[in-house]
């Protein structure tokens, strides 16, 4: 302990606690999703689940650190990727390029940027749950993390970044967060190919108060998520808070009541999914809006969520854990969103008032653009590695091991051992 | 003697425990069983899939009785059991050749 | 993202950053409070109750942005309701009424307040668990806070309410949380009448460790609820901190220790109680008493909450979760306890030292008048509203459904499908 | 509601929130390692080690308040102990000796103080769990945090205290928290002896999913731990939240890389048990060391971590959560790796750079003091403690309960009834 | 009457439900297990330490039926339940005395 | 051939096994079972109220052996099995009129 304040000039500490208690919210978003997850697949698989979630928040820290925030947020190559000057985080600590007025020190910038990453990359996993190697999984998030995410990142969230350029407004990943899971997850499960015995068989969670629990501690983290890219603590930060939570309330809320029309029944997987895809359609909006479009924008992203989730039926990829429906589906109703409702006197760093306060097609066409480019490049460069992987080595377990489970074949373990003191011998009053 | 084998409906326990203790008997086995037969099961439905869950949560009882108490405990046990709704279960005995009761090393219906 | 930091006059970031955070940490109770009411319940019900606690997060969140938040906290009608000038929100961005020194954006205390209701919301399931039908739920509760809470608030929470005008402390919601949600509980809990079986049957919680991880996130998330009170980051909200803390540890080692004496036990849904009731209890005196009487209250409370839980059997009302005998008793112990231990020095906003400080009578009859008009109109309010619920539609599910299980029953949803990969099969060395 | 923000001259807002939050963060990691804990034990000692961690909370809290805190920080008795002039916090809220330039209030720093002596104590209860009595549990917690953490918390916390005064350079606790509790726990361990029926019989984790959420909570509130130490919020506080995070990043992947070359498997519990090891080895240095040493550091923890908890089956002591080779085992690595690494780059507050940074083995030979003295000190204290209580009271439970398990036996409470709705009747698609 | 049961592998429940359904059998009643045998289990490792775990899981599956559907029956559920593999698992029959449909009362083979 | 069945207590698991061993019998299915009988249960106190739970968990072995090894095997089980003091459980013993491996179709003693 040093018990005293370093002075770094402009450096606010209201706004740097913010920004660290936010980054550390964003973490705590990866074992949230490691639960929220794991609870939806079935009994044999669920330490797989978590184990890619775990491993996900380490592999893509390296890769981070040692090369993917330097393509991110080092000094722009023609907007299309960073340089690799702030490599291995060389010069990191002092500045980030594009941001003159950051009140934070720079590594809080870097480590927020971090968890972005490592959740985005955390995501894929629900794509592929009960089938994919590990092996095949680490290297695969390892290669995207720098080829597929970091420049998408730096486009949306470096200044220099041709779509940040363009003006294209993403306050917290529509485009890098949201498209690029949803694009990826899609590539990689297509390349992997459908968990055995898909759709026929029954797949139902195996534990939903551990999905309703990732969901609670997903909601608390994308606070953080949304408000900590304010970069500072103050009225922008506030709205954040604001729209974020409304969209998620409308999201729980459009979900459960077409859900309850068309099958006769409100169930909490569908209410915490409503709320998911209202999370993660506001992301790009939360500091752009006002209150109540967020509060709409979550209804919409929950209802379109509802009807995206069915696509993997028709189409027939197992978009196992919904990825795509729910994130694919959600970043580009509320990246479009924004070129309709962004406001400039929620965020003076609005360029074009949205369509319908008044602004004119300007904003959404360069939304629409981003959306564009984040799902393509997405998809085209995930498909292409992951069936590079699938050339070059093993990346299903075997179809005997996925029968059994990927507990016990793959990670020598099981998930629960409840034994003779659950249930059974607890009879009577 | 008799292993009296009953699968139930889950919630009938204590009523069925009342029933044979009426009727002295206060020894028994129960376990978790899922049952199909002409009771329908339920729709659950993740993410708008609708599920059909064919087998229904029962209990399995199993109750060592001597001959003659046969005919009582069955009586008993579908007294306790039946709702008169389909689904209420199913009874059976079988013979059996000897018990022993492990503490004690007794046998036959001393074991009981 | 911005990268630069707004300027707001009088916005202090440090403060911002304090409420903001505490606001999701007050939002991450409802999840944490939701795992600690289904892990008490049986396995058939557990989803049930998780979706009673997030449509409670959904539908208040609507309730209160449409009105609820102008009846709490615009500028008054008489001491007895806020007016309805920031309905939708309009205006609320631009300050709060009697908060003329507020350091923070007025939305950051909009969303922070709007936890508090959520919450009070939330707990009310806890009465009428396993057998309430959703949509009579969804009802109370969206009717409920805005006849039954907002005046509420308005009367302690808003500097201009009938009871904050006449001296009332009531630092984070002892009347307006605690005292409503367990009046408003035994309320329901009669019009609903008792579980099937109940108190006959052995009713045991199904997984208690979901109910102890519920109490540590509940415990984590009411440093926020209490400190945030505060409205800024300085030496009060250190001290409600400390105190919140304290007074949980005391209820703690109450329940516990006279549990043991009296049944020979300690047991851990014992210990969490206890901490539960205390954390109520110091809800109102977190930022007005001292240290040590923050301890000595928690130790109160967890005794009188001990005892308080034991009457629903003799009175016959099923309280299933036990809202009334831990919220309400606590909350009246705690609110009566400012008038006793009030200190100017820790807070200079307390008007009359407390009794045994030597204050006088004064501010405990102010704390006697706030418990009373809060019980008694909680408890009227609710049950007129429940009685006439009940008079118009369903309030209770089908008797058979509710052996069977709502969450099969109701939402069609299984909580647990631990197959074949739990306990059995797992036998050997 | 005070609604005014409170001036205290020095006092920052923006640190004051961030040390507050921290402090929740560390409060939170105790439920976090509860169910850390509670996930690797057997079904039916499931309670008891939930009990364990939060008596630790409650009568830890009420030993600092009334003694301890004084003990570590009121002005030392010759560098040995403090003095008692802060016992029951008389004075405490004046300020803390040692720390002039103090931004935060004292209560504050008091507080986030507590919640490390309350996760100390209750690391201990991994190495007795399943067999120690709550009783003795409780009065050996009592006793130790008194007279073993206190006086180790004053050498190397506070700035009068002989090991910091001599320039040992722990920043958040690698000896008094990660050495300590380690060798605490060997002494608790060899004096209360082995399981019944260990090593032979299985123990295998009975729900690790708890064990994995609850990693996830231990890292969350780790950054908080680390961070919060800075006691402010800037730059230093940046970088201990990046080399945190990095730290747990290379444990995870050192222990899985070794473990599937050892045994051909990647666990899951290997990954988190990694992850620990390298969060407990960062401890001390987090505000000293660049980015890139805390990722070695990190890796290196984790293999070594990997060894260490096999040397309780070589030596036949039962320690069975591995605190020693996890936090003692960490704890040394870490304290050690400050010689080797501090930089006064990073933080101006390191006397001598670290060996490695040319600073020559002046560091390195303080940091082996402190390893020394911590590890001798609480070894040698808790084993008089324990051996002392075992000479007056019954510090195991009865043989016979130990098999039928502390749950009902102990606490009269089953951890789960999943009765008929889980697995069984599940069966069909 | 007899009372076939049988203990199998658990992901085979699906293919001798339908192979029971072409033989004109639905009720039937299913519990969890864990066999040991000839099949090796397989080893758990937690933070190092190897544990065999030597119990399988199986399904349990018991079916009352008349004496001549005996054979149909348990070939049935032989061949679907064949994977050939060691670990496939037993049946036995074993004799009934009597059987009871608790919801009526109806006994022998109308209880069926 | 017969079917022995054996209620036991849950922690006898391993000795029971390594008892069968030693008379050359591997093969076995183990279930979880609750059971009532002498042995009086236990008390569980949740919030202040007492509960008193009357079911104890147990174990449910069966085997089915050869007719002329019945004797020693539910001595072996017996054998290892008992503490002595009330609770230890039941054996009990069937007739089976045949049993099959599901893996090669093989029938009667040589399925066994
Ligand atoms: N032939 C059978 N053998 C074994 N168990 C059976 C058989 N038929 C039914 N059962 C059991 O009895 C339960 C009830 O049977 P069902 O046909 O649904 O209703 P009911 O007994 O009222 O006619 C089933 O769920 C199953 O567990
Ligand atoms: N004598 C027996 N009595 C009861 N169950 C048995 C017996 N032998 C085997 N089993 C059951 O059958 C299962 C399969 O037996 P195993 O010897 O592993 O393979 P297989 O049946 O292919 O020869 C075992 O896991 C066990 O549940
Ligand atoms: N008549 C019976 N039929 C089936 N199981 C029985 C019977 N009597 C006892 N049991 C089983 O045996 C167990 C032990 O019986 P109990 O009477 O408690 O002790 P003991 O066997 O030592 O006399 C019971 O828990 C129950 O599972």
């Amino acid at each position: 302990m040093t018990g005293e304040r370093e002075d770094m000039g402009t450096i606010d500490s209201g706004d740097t606690a913010w920004v660290l208690i936010c980054g550390a919210l964003v973490l705590l978003m990866t074992p949230g999703l490691a639960c929220f997850y794991a609870g939806m697949v079935r009994a044999k698989h669920v330490l797989g689940m978590f184990m890619n979630n775990y491993v996900a928040i380490a592999v893509v820290s390296v890769t981070w650190v040692v090369i993917g925030y330097s393509i991110a947020f080092d000094r722009t190559l023609g907007g299309l990727t960073g340089r690799l000057g702030m490599a291995g985080l060389r010069n990191a600590a002092g500045g980030v390029p594009g941001f003159p007025h950051l009140t934070i020190p720079p590594l809080a910038f870097m480590s927020f940027q971090l968890m972005f990453a490592i959740i985005t990359a955390a995501l894929l996993s629900g794509a592929v749950a009960d089938r994919m190697r590990l092996g095949a999984y680490v290297t695969f998030v390892a290669v995207w993390s720098v080829v597929v995410y970091a420049p998408l990142a730096h486009w949306s969230f470096s200044p220099e970044g041709w779509l940040a350029h363009r003006g294209l407004l993403d306050f917290a990943g529509g485009t890098v967060v949201e498209i690029c899971s949803g694009a990826s997850a899609l590539a990689l499960a297509l390349v992997v190919g459908p968990r055995r015995g898909w759709p026929r068989e029954l797949m139902a969670p195996h534990n939903l108060p551990l999905t309703l629990l990732g969901a609670g501690l997903l909601w608390f983290g994308w606070l953080g998520f949304n408000a900590g890219s304010a970069l500072s603590a103050g009225a922008i930060a506030a709205q954040a808070v604001v729209n974020t939570h409304l969209a998620g309330v409308g999201g729980l809320l459009g979900w459960l009541v077409v859900e309850r029309k068309i099958t006769g029944h409100a169930t909490t997987l569908g209410a915490i999914s409503g709320a998911v895809a209202g999370l993660v359609a506001v992301t790009p909006a939360a500091g752009f809006v006002d209150t109540l479009p967020a509060l709409l924008l979550g209804a919409v992203a929950g209802v379109v969520s509802l009807v995206a989730v069915r696509l993997k039926f028709r189409f027939r990829y197992d978009d196992s854990l919904d990825v795509v429906g729910v994130h694919f589906a959600g970043g580009v109703v509320g990246t479009l969103f924004v070129g309709l409702f962004a406001s400039r006197g929620v965020n003076p760093g609005v360029g074009h008032q949205g369509l319908l306060l008044g602004g004119g097609f300007t904003q959404l066409g360069i939304q629409a653009l981003g959306v564009l480019a984040a799902a393509v490049w997405s998809f085209a460069m995930s498909y292409l590695i992951a069936w590079f992987l699938r050339a070059v080595l093993a990346v299903r377990v075997d179809p005997g091991d996925e029968v059994v489970g990927l507990d016990s074949t793959q990670h020598a373990e099981a998930a629960y051992d409840l034994g003779s003191s659950s249930g059974v011998g607890r009879f009577g009053a | 003697m008799k292993l009296v084998t009953a699968v139930l409906r889950p919630h009938v326990l204590d009523d069925v425990r009342a029933a044979l203790v009426a009727e002295n008997i206060s020894g028994l086995t129960v376990g978790e069983a899922s049952g199909h037969g002409r009771q329908r099961g339920h729709t659950e439905v993740y993410r708008g899939a609708e599920y059909t869950i064919d087998f229904l949560p029962k209990l399995r009882i199993e109750i060592v009785v001597d001959d003659h108490d046969v005919a009582r405990v069955v009586d008993a046990i579908a007294g306790a059991a039946r709702t008169g709704k389909i689904g209420d279960g199913k009874i059976w005995v079988v013979p059996v050749d000897d018990v022993v009761r492990v503490r004690t090393g007794e046998r036959g219906l001393d074991a009981v």
